[in-house]
């Protein structure tokens, strides 16, 4: 495979921002959400969504 | 994973999320083992030419290059609603998809540098309309969210970012026309699709990038926009919290002795 | 001419305002004293359709400030904290500057303009002075004059007598006392009751940014904060 | 409409009062973009054929930097003393305030680029071929910088970190403006063969842009 080293780089330096950009946001949510009251916490209504899987 | 209540998942995001990754481990797949490298003879000599194996980039650079400025065309219009409407939503929504867009954006600059390097034998190309439309966009919005970092009151601070987003958006064409009467001299293929050799699983393949791409997008704006709206869920809540504590403040507060009741004092 | 209902207005997310109840009419002066950090001057801002009411009803001159605050400005005027004057230009070019800024014209200024000066006493040599060579009780004087030309109908005045000498004081209270026989109505807030007492007898105590006495001095009666207030003794 | 220009007549003409007593733009912005232009020449060469090849690019630069400093003066004033606060409380249109502020900016930076012309003339040997095309290109970006200047003035202002946070907002914003002004000088100082007059009609496109823009969007600018 030629170019390797450029495909390499585009592709790891991509993947590697995205997955640490989504990591922080996940983060940051999991902080804040601490902090904010229960009924309050969830965003489009009071529907709250029980726990995912 | 956390408990489900203190964060910004629910099971919608975290199906998403699997999809999203499935969908990355094929895309990378279909990258880099399934579809053949860009190799093409040349018909009267018969040489071989083409972008080799460079061309794989091709299925990261252009969905995020699509994506990047479909989400600071989505941050425009939740601007221009928010300073209609004035409804939070549009805020946290504009807020959200600027940010993930800069994020792209740098992205999209850094992958067509390394892909520029060898294809075009440079990694920066002065004059090159898209590639300098594409920076001034990015310096754009990096100035959109230090104006979103100050320490200013929040409404305030979200009118004139959407003004800022709205400028900024408005000042696309201009920049695109100036560059390309500038020097037009670009290196970006006029098609992608045209010059390229593109085969069907090429194309599949490329298809398959904006799906993927389009999935990490919507994964990570689900999330910034749930991080949004419980930065503005917990201003509210520090703001009632205040008031409960200043009206007990007043219970406490010795008022006569404060003022000076007995008249006059300072 | 102010009604405000449980108003609460906000500086950032802090709470200056956390629930007002005040009623005042028609050429009434009213006192506003509290302590530091009590919400006086915020209260006054509001009043003035400076701040959005974050909460409650807040009505100044029949204009609801929820939406209406620009039209209410015209008709207003505040005397802050600062002086609101270009430290480059004279006395009478800020004065002139202000006073046509509020939309008057020509003849207008020009009558009005000696009165007020006359009355703040400013004489023309400290007149034609650029205000970065005045002293801060001169630079007051100007700028109430500056307001006074505007004849507004509400006067918010935020410790007008702060900073100025006995003769600056008793020029604020004529310009009070002017303003109410000509129909005004008007808000002090001071520390320095003695003063403002022998004006009105009508305070307001506020704390914590609420009301938390709202009495009037001569009769020691006091009143429901939401009931009309009292003649002034002019 | 009458009374929205005698109001910004009203703040135009007080505001370029203060910088005639003042002298802040003449004693020290105009030294300021001179002495960008000498940098120039120390930084790239002190041959001045390729300093008059690049003289248009670097006319245009040291204008931005210049109208930094200008932008920052114009909105520093309303903020000295808090007579940002009176002219909210005059009931004055914000759309005059805008306009009025736009056009004694505007003034500034038309004085400043005469200088600058003297100066790349002087300094760089610069000649002057079309001089119609050089006057209205000049004037056309004044426009377009003073009114989106005046308008990110407004919009910085108010938000702490303002000084730094300018820049920022500003200089992106206006890289059109830096592109087709410096083209068609190209063009006016015959150091290009390109046409100047369509760029100065991308320009005028700007500057009535950014003119419209920033008297309606004034208002919610100032306000909090």
């Amino acid at each position: 495979m030629t170019h390797i080293g450029y495909l390499l780089a585009g592709w790891g330096i991509a993947l590697v921002v995205l997955g640490l950009y989504g990591c922080g946001v996940v983060r940051r949510g999991r902080r804040l959400s601490r902090s904010v009251p229960e009924g309050e916490r969830r965003w489009m209504t009071a529907k709250g969504e029980s726990q995912g899987g | 994973m956390a408990d489900g209540r203190t964060s910004t998942g629910s099971s919608g995001s975290r199906l998403l999320g699997v999809i999203t990754l499935v969908g990355l481990a094929s895309l990378l797949l279909f990258a880099f083992v399934l579809t053949e490298p860009d190799v093409r003879l040349h018909p009267t000599t018969g040489e071989k030419f083409g972008q080799f194996d460079a061309v794989r980039l091709i299925y990261l650079h252009v969905p995020m290059a699509v994506l990047t400025y479909a989400a600071f065309l989505t941050c425009a219009a939740s601007s221009a609603f928010y300073l209609v409407r004035r409804g939070a939503w549009w805020d946290v929504t504009a807020h959200a998809s600027a940010e993930v867009g800069t994020v792209f954006c740098g992205l999209v600059l850094v992958t067509g540098s390394i892909w520029g390097r060898p294809v075009w034998n440079t990694w920066w190309e002065w004059g090159d309309v898209r590639l300098m439309t594409t920076l001034v966009l990015f310096l754009l919005f990096t100035g959109y969210l230090a104006l979103r970092r100050t320490a200013a009151d929040p409404q305030r601070q979200a009118r004139r970012a959407a003004a800022v987003a709205l400028i900024a958006v408005l000042d696309i064409p201009l920049i695109n026309r100036s560059v390309e009467w500038w020097e037009n001299r670009t290196l970006h293929q006029q098609s992608t699709l045209a010059e390229l050799k593109i085969e069907d699983l090429t194309l599949f393949t490329l298809m398959l990038g904006f799906l993927v791409f389009g999935l990490v997008f919507a994964w990570l704006m689900l999330h910034r926009f749930r991080v949004g709206w419980l930065e503005q869920a917990q201003a509210r809540h520090d703001v009632t919290l205040a008031i409960a504590e200043r009206q007990a403040e007043m219970e406490t507060l010795d008022v006569g002795a404060a003022i000076g009741e007995s008249g006059g004092e300072k | 001419m102010v009604e405000l209902r449980g108003a609460v207005a906000l500086l950032g997310n802090f709470p200056a305002l956390a629930g007002i109840d005040l009623s005042i009419d028609a050429t009434e002066i009213v006192l506003i004293q509290g302590p530091n950090g009590a919400g006086k001057t915020t209260l006054l801002q509001l009043c003035a359709g400076l701040l959005r009411p974050a909460g409650g009803d807040v009505v100044v001159l029949g204009h609801d400030l929820a939406r209406e605050r620009r039209a209410v400005r015209r008709q207003v005027a505040l005397l802050g904290h600062s002086t609101c004057l270009y430290g480059d230009l004279t006395a009478a070019e800020n004065i002139t500057f202000w006073a046509k800024a509020a939309g008057l014209t020509g003849t207008d200024v020009h009558s009005r303009f000696a009165s007020a000066a006359e009355l703040m006493g400013l004489d023309q040599r400290l007149l034609a002075r650029t205000v970065n060579v005045l002293s801060a009780g001169q630079r007051r004087r100007t700028s109430i004059a500056a307001l006074a030309v505007r004849r507004p109908e509400l006067w918010l005045l935020d410790e007008p007598h702060a900073g100025l000498d006995q003769a600056g004081r008793d020029a604020v209270d004529s310009i009070i006392t002017d303003a109410v026989g000509a129909g005004a109505t008007v808000l002090v807030s001071s520390h320095e009751l003695d003063r403002v007492r022998s004006l009105s007898p009508r305070v307001v105590t506020i704390a914590a940014g609420m009301v938390v006495a709202d009495s009037v001095h001569n009769s020691h009666t006091t009143r429901g904060s939401g009931e009309p207030g009292g003649a002034p003794n002019a | 409409m009458r009374e929205l220009l005698i109001d910004a007549r009203l703040i135009a003409i007080k505001d370029l009062r203060i910088e005639a007593r003042s002298r802040v733009l003449l004693n020290q912005v105009a030294p300021f973009a001179l002495l960008v232009l000498v940098l120039f020449g120390f930084a790239l060469d002190a041959d001045q054929r390729t300093l008059r090849s690049f003289a248009p690019g670097l006319f245009w630069v040291a204008v931005l930097l210049a109208a930094l400093l200008a932008v920052q003066r114009s909105t520093s004033l309303e903020r000295a003393d808090d007579a940002q606060t009176g002219l909210r409380l005059s009931g004055m249109a914000p759309s005059s305030v805008f306009l009025g502020k736009a056009a004694a900016v505007f003034l500034q930076l038309a004085v400043l680029e005469v200088l600058l012309t003297i100066g790349i003339v002087v300094l760089y040997g610069s000649q002057v071929d079309d001089p119609v095309l050089l006057i209205l290109t000049a004037a056309t970006a004044a426009v377009a910088v003073a009114a989106t200047g005046t308008l990110y003035g407004a919009l910085a202002s108010g938000l702490g970190a303002r000084e730094t946070l300018l820049p920022i907002l500003l200089l992106p914003v206006l890289a059109p403006v830096l592109i087709g002004a410096t083209r068609s000088f190209d063009d006016a100082l015959g150091t290009a063969a390109v046409d100047g007059w369509a760029w100065l009609g991308l320009l005028a496109v700007f500057g009535l842009v950014a003119t419209a823009l920033g008297a309606l969007a004034h208002g919610a600018m100032i306000e909090n």
